[in-house]
């Protein structure tokens, strides 16, 4: 195992992963920039190195810096966190050249999920469902039909030069196809001058569900279940649960079964994410995150399994020593992102924290850097607490996460922490009732009401 | 002692240009001069930690290989801090003269000492001319971004 | 020890700036000389929440029943406050004359109310001597121990 | 189910029940004497009323103003916590009387287990084992050795009249019997005037091991494991954990089975405690617990029953839906007691909290009520916070537990917390090598050290 570890991250993350190390007699070296001197991580890691300014540019993304700062504390292992350089295979690859292990994948698994283009030919090799379409442009009324039966509907056609939603024209059944195909033709033509269109399957209210993955790179993989994170705004997640209340146990196998597969087949090591679309019974493949994700506690809530932990034993070498039959998914857990933002305008609300209180008692988990007296700097991400509330039931989660999101106390900065808490008591949240446009909907409708 | 000059004028402008855009705080810096106004909407709260303390930083040399920005305001006049993290070399080589002493005098971008970041040896050039007053750390000693390394007087 | 150097006049001249512009902090800076004035709208809070406060309570009548003790310091002198939990009745029976009304004169050990407490009817006798200035809970109404009941002066 | 629950109790305690009233929806009263007006659960209950002044024969243990709280905020039943009322079976005879629930066992059995000697009995016909030892005083030679005979040895012979030590001696074996009775009567003439002596049997090193049970008064009845609360300093508890280090499976399930079989003859309703004293695989009777218990999360923890709800839900007349089979023993839980105490001399340290944090993150749960600028009274229990610790392991936990204590921030007052860091390093604790004497010799080695 390793002696040292240095965590090439900040906030609550460098946290999270500092108290793993700790708890695995693993001493742990902090970086940050002149800006996160008085960071909790920092204060708490057994060594800490300046490694720049406050620019990410210059601090936390700055490799040589943080190499230097490996060289210079005798680390022996580098975790990059979530964000920054966690998915950047370049600095993967520059960490191994220089004999320290990176905690996360291969360099090579790294670059090829990101690349779009390429990961998704590569679910689709690996058997992984992607979202069904035509190969490339749609040449004529006949080909179209073809596309449509083989896909199926409903239907999206958009202009291959497209954007902005001009040049796309969905067809709900079979009787709407041609008119649509020749509108989207002819409106792509007119947008952009060129009256190519692709096929592809339109997904109206798809939730957003992801797999967690967990593997060894030697032949050990497990699934630790799913998480539904449909709660979006402009693709920033803001609440997420695990199981989701859409899926049930059927399709939790068979898509389990079909990503441990997978992974197998990819050889894969360490933490990931398999992220889809669902309706309707369907999965779809939108990307797979090479790294821990912000999300993970509920993961680990209802299984009981320490990711980083995991993380760590397999970087180290280690073998996983626990088998997909032994995963019980037990209970249900929320996590509320609190961020540093106005509830409703999202303006960043960096500052002085002048009280801070943390709520406590059975099933409530809280991942904060935060204490009283820390000032929120203005140059990072605004995400400052994570709330983790586990129940037995999906009932007695949501009940608990009401009483705990009461007792947080984050005083003298604006968080998020009112709008999680009218999100929480609306019916359709309650019903679990809710799809990846449901928050800006109903979002718009409170602006508007 | 001299009277210290408060620009009215300037801090009235500033003043008003707080409640113009509903601001709560405005400051402004001009070289080593530096004007700060500041309105509260709620009574303020004493933290019960101590705020964050700026590292003790100051406009240090530029070298190439890292940006050295210069943060806040910091120690004694004259401190020449670390641009970048790495192990810090006081002489060219291991047993060889330094590079400069305490005492001496030195010029505008004569290389004071290397820093080693990444295997690449990085010369640190004098940011003003003048005389060594102080070393601050040991040949071969780790340093971190915006560490002290020596006063120049 | 050199003396602290105070440019009085000119923090006058940012005290008064500071008046003029309603401004809540200024801070002006000439090279490692730096003055900050600020004045804060409420009383600055020191703890992050308040602390415990006293509860309005008044040496107040000892009642048989139950031990009235004397905690802290009150509000308005001649306040009678609660020396129990319960409920309290302004007259011996509904729609009797009340005990005392407002102006009207009282003798040490009167009856001002009953407060029932576990059924059992507690009369609460004056502890002093004087003119009903106030009274200030309802017929009726539930009070905590401690609960301010009547301002007699 | 109650609509409102008045809470007769300060503290931690107070909270812990009021976030389980309000996860099931549940409206709270807190009740409190004047100096806790600006205590956390005052603050976070729907109702508060000042029951009276600070000394608890006043307030807390006022039984006729915590009845008018009820009273006049309309309450349907009344939670006792832990200490104060909520052992006193006049005081639950009394709630019933004035038509409100009592939420705990009946005040019989409340009386019965209150009274050490019929307490003894009552654990005997139950079939529950007892300390053995002779009915009465031991006459002579003859019957001193068939009552040894009976009851084995060691054996330990104390006088009738005694106290103190004296008139007390051990006989190791038989060899050792008639000097130890006949010097045992001796020094107990000498000492009280009076020669008789009891025999019993002789515990030299037990550890302190309860079992945690729930019981319906309906005939459901199930136990929740054990707890090694071996870990005491003048009969105080500092540490507890569960399961014991040094039970194993079977002898958990022996004590279990007669556990439910004597609270299902006794017809037992609520949770409930029966504490033992445990050596070489035997378990003694000491005493039964009628109430919840402060060191009650730890089972919680390594069972996922909240013990309060249930306590709730029998009360209000529902039958558990827990059957014993349904319980798994998950993991590993340490809870260390945060008293506001010098950790040397355990001297009180009441004040103001200038500053507080709480440990976050994975497995730990703080049940506190102390907040930044919270001043601690000086008139009750100096117990401030609770440190319960979850994992897989039992050394898991332990690593978990030391880095949650380096997390935990209590400014302003002397805490235990330093105590619990030291203590958890010593390689007796990391063994779970210890007994109830175990902690008093520590500490005056580290005193005499």
């Amino acid at each position: 195992m390793f002696e040292k570890v240095l965590i090439a991250n900040r906030g609550e993350i460098a946290l999270r992963i500092h108290r793993a190390c700790r708890e695995m007699g693993i001493a742990t070296v902090a970086v940050h920039s002149t800006a996160d001197a008085d960071a909790m991580h920092v204060r708490l890691a057994d060594e800490s190195v300046c490694i720049g300014p406050p620019q990410p540019a210059k601090s936390y993304l700055n490799m040589a810096a943080i190499l230097s700062a490996a060289t210079i504390t005798g680390a022996d292992a580098i975790h990059p966190g979530v964000g920054f350089l966690s998915e950047n295979a370049d600095f993967a690859a520059m960490v191994e050249e220089h004999g320290y292990v990176f905690i996360g994948p291969s360099p090579e698994h790294i670059a090829l999920m990101g690349d779009k283009v390429r990961a998704k030919e590569a679910a689709r090799e690996l058997g992984i469902p992607v979202v069904p379409g035509s190969d490339g442009a749609v040449e004529g009324e006949a080909q179209a039909r073809k596309v449509a039966e083989q896909v199926g509907f409903p239907l999206l056609i958009k202009a291959a030069a497209g954007g902005g939603g001009r040049g796309m024209k969905v067809a709900l059944h079979e009787g709407e196809l041609m008119q649509a195909y020749s509108m989207a033709r002819a409106e792509a033509k007119a947008a952009f001058g060129n009256d190519q269109v692709y096929m592809e399957r339109y997904l109206g209210q798809p939730r957003h569900i992801e797999m967690q993955i967990l593997a060894d790179g030697q032949g050990g993989v497990v699934h630790l279940g799913e998480r539904d994170c449909s709660m979006q705004r402009r693709h920033q997640k803001l609440l997420e649960e695990a199981p989701s209340p859409a899926l049930n146990a059927a399709e939790r196998a068979r898509i389990g079964e079909i990503a441990l597969k997978a992974m197998h087949r990819l050889g894969y090591r360490s933490a990931g994410t398999l992220e889809f679309l669902y309706e309707n019974g369907e999965f779809f493949f939108i990307e797979m995150n090479t790294r821990l994700q912000v999300e993970h506690p509920i993961s680990e809530a209802i299984t009981g399994i320490d990711l980083v932990r995991e993380q760590i034993r397999v970087a180290a070498g280690a073998t996983l020593d626990i088998r997909q039959e032994d995963i019980k998914i037990n209970g249900h857990a929320i996590e509320c992102r609190l961020n540093a933002e106005d509830p409703t305008t999202f303006a960043p609300s960096p500052g002085l924290v002048t009280d801070y209180h943390q709520a406590g008692g059975l099933g409530v988990r809280v991942d904060s850097h935060l204490y009283a007296g820390y000032r929120v700097p203005p140059y990072y991400d605004s995400l400052v607490a994570k709330l983790i509330v586990h129940g037995n039931t999906r009932n007695e989660c949501l009940m608990r996460l009401r009483r705990a999101l009461e007792e947080m106390v984050i005083d003298g900065i604006a968080t998020t922490t009112p709008l999680h808490q009218k999100l929480i008591s609306q019916p359709d949240f309650i019903d679990g009732n809710y799809d990846i446009h449901w928050l800006e909907r109903w979002m718009k409708q409170q602006a508007e009401g | 002692m001299t009277k210290f000059p408060i620009d009215e004028e300037a801090l009235r402008t500033l003043a008003g240009l707080l409640e113009e855009t509903g601001l709560s705080e405005i400051e402004v810096a001009e070289g080593e001069r530096r004007l700060r106004v500041a309105r509260h909407a709620a009574p303020v709260v004493q933290a019960a930690l101590p705020p964050a303390q700026a590292l003790p930083v100051q406009p240090a040399a530029a070298l190439p290989a890292a940006g050295a920005p210069a943060p806040a305001a910091g120690p004694a006049e004259g401190t020449v801090s670390s641009p970048m993290v790495g192990t810090a070399y006081l002489a060219p080589e291991p047993g060889a003269a330094t590079f400069v002493s305490v005492g001496g005098r030195v010029e505008k971008g004569q290389t004071l000492m290397i820093i080693e970041a990444m295997k690449v040896m990085n010369a640190l050039p004098a940011p003003h001319a003048g005389t060594v007053k102080e070393i601050l750390i040991q040949d071969g000693q780790p340093v971190e971004f915006g560490e002290p390394l020596m006063v120049i007087g």
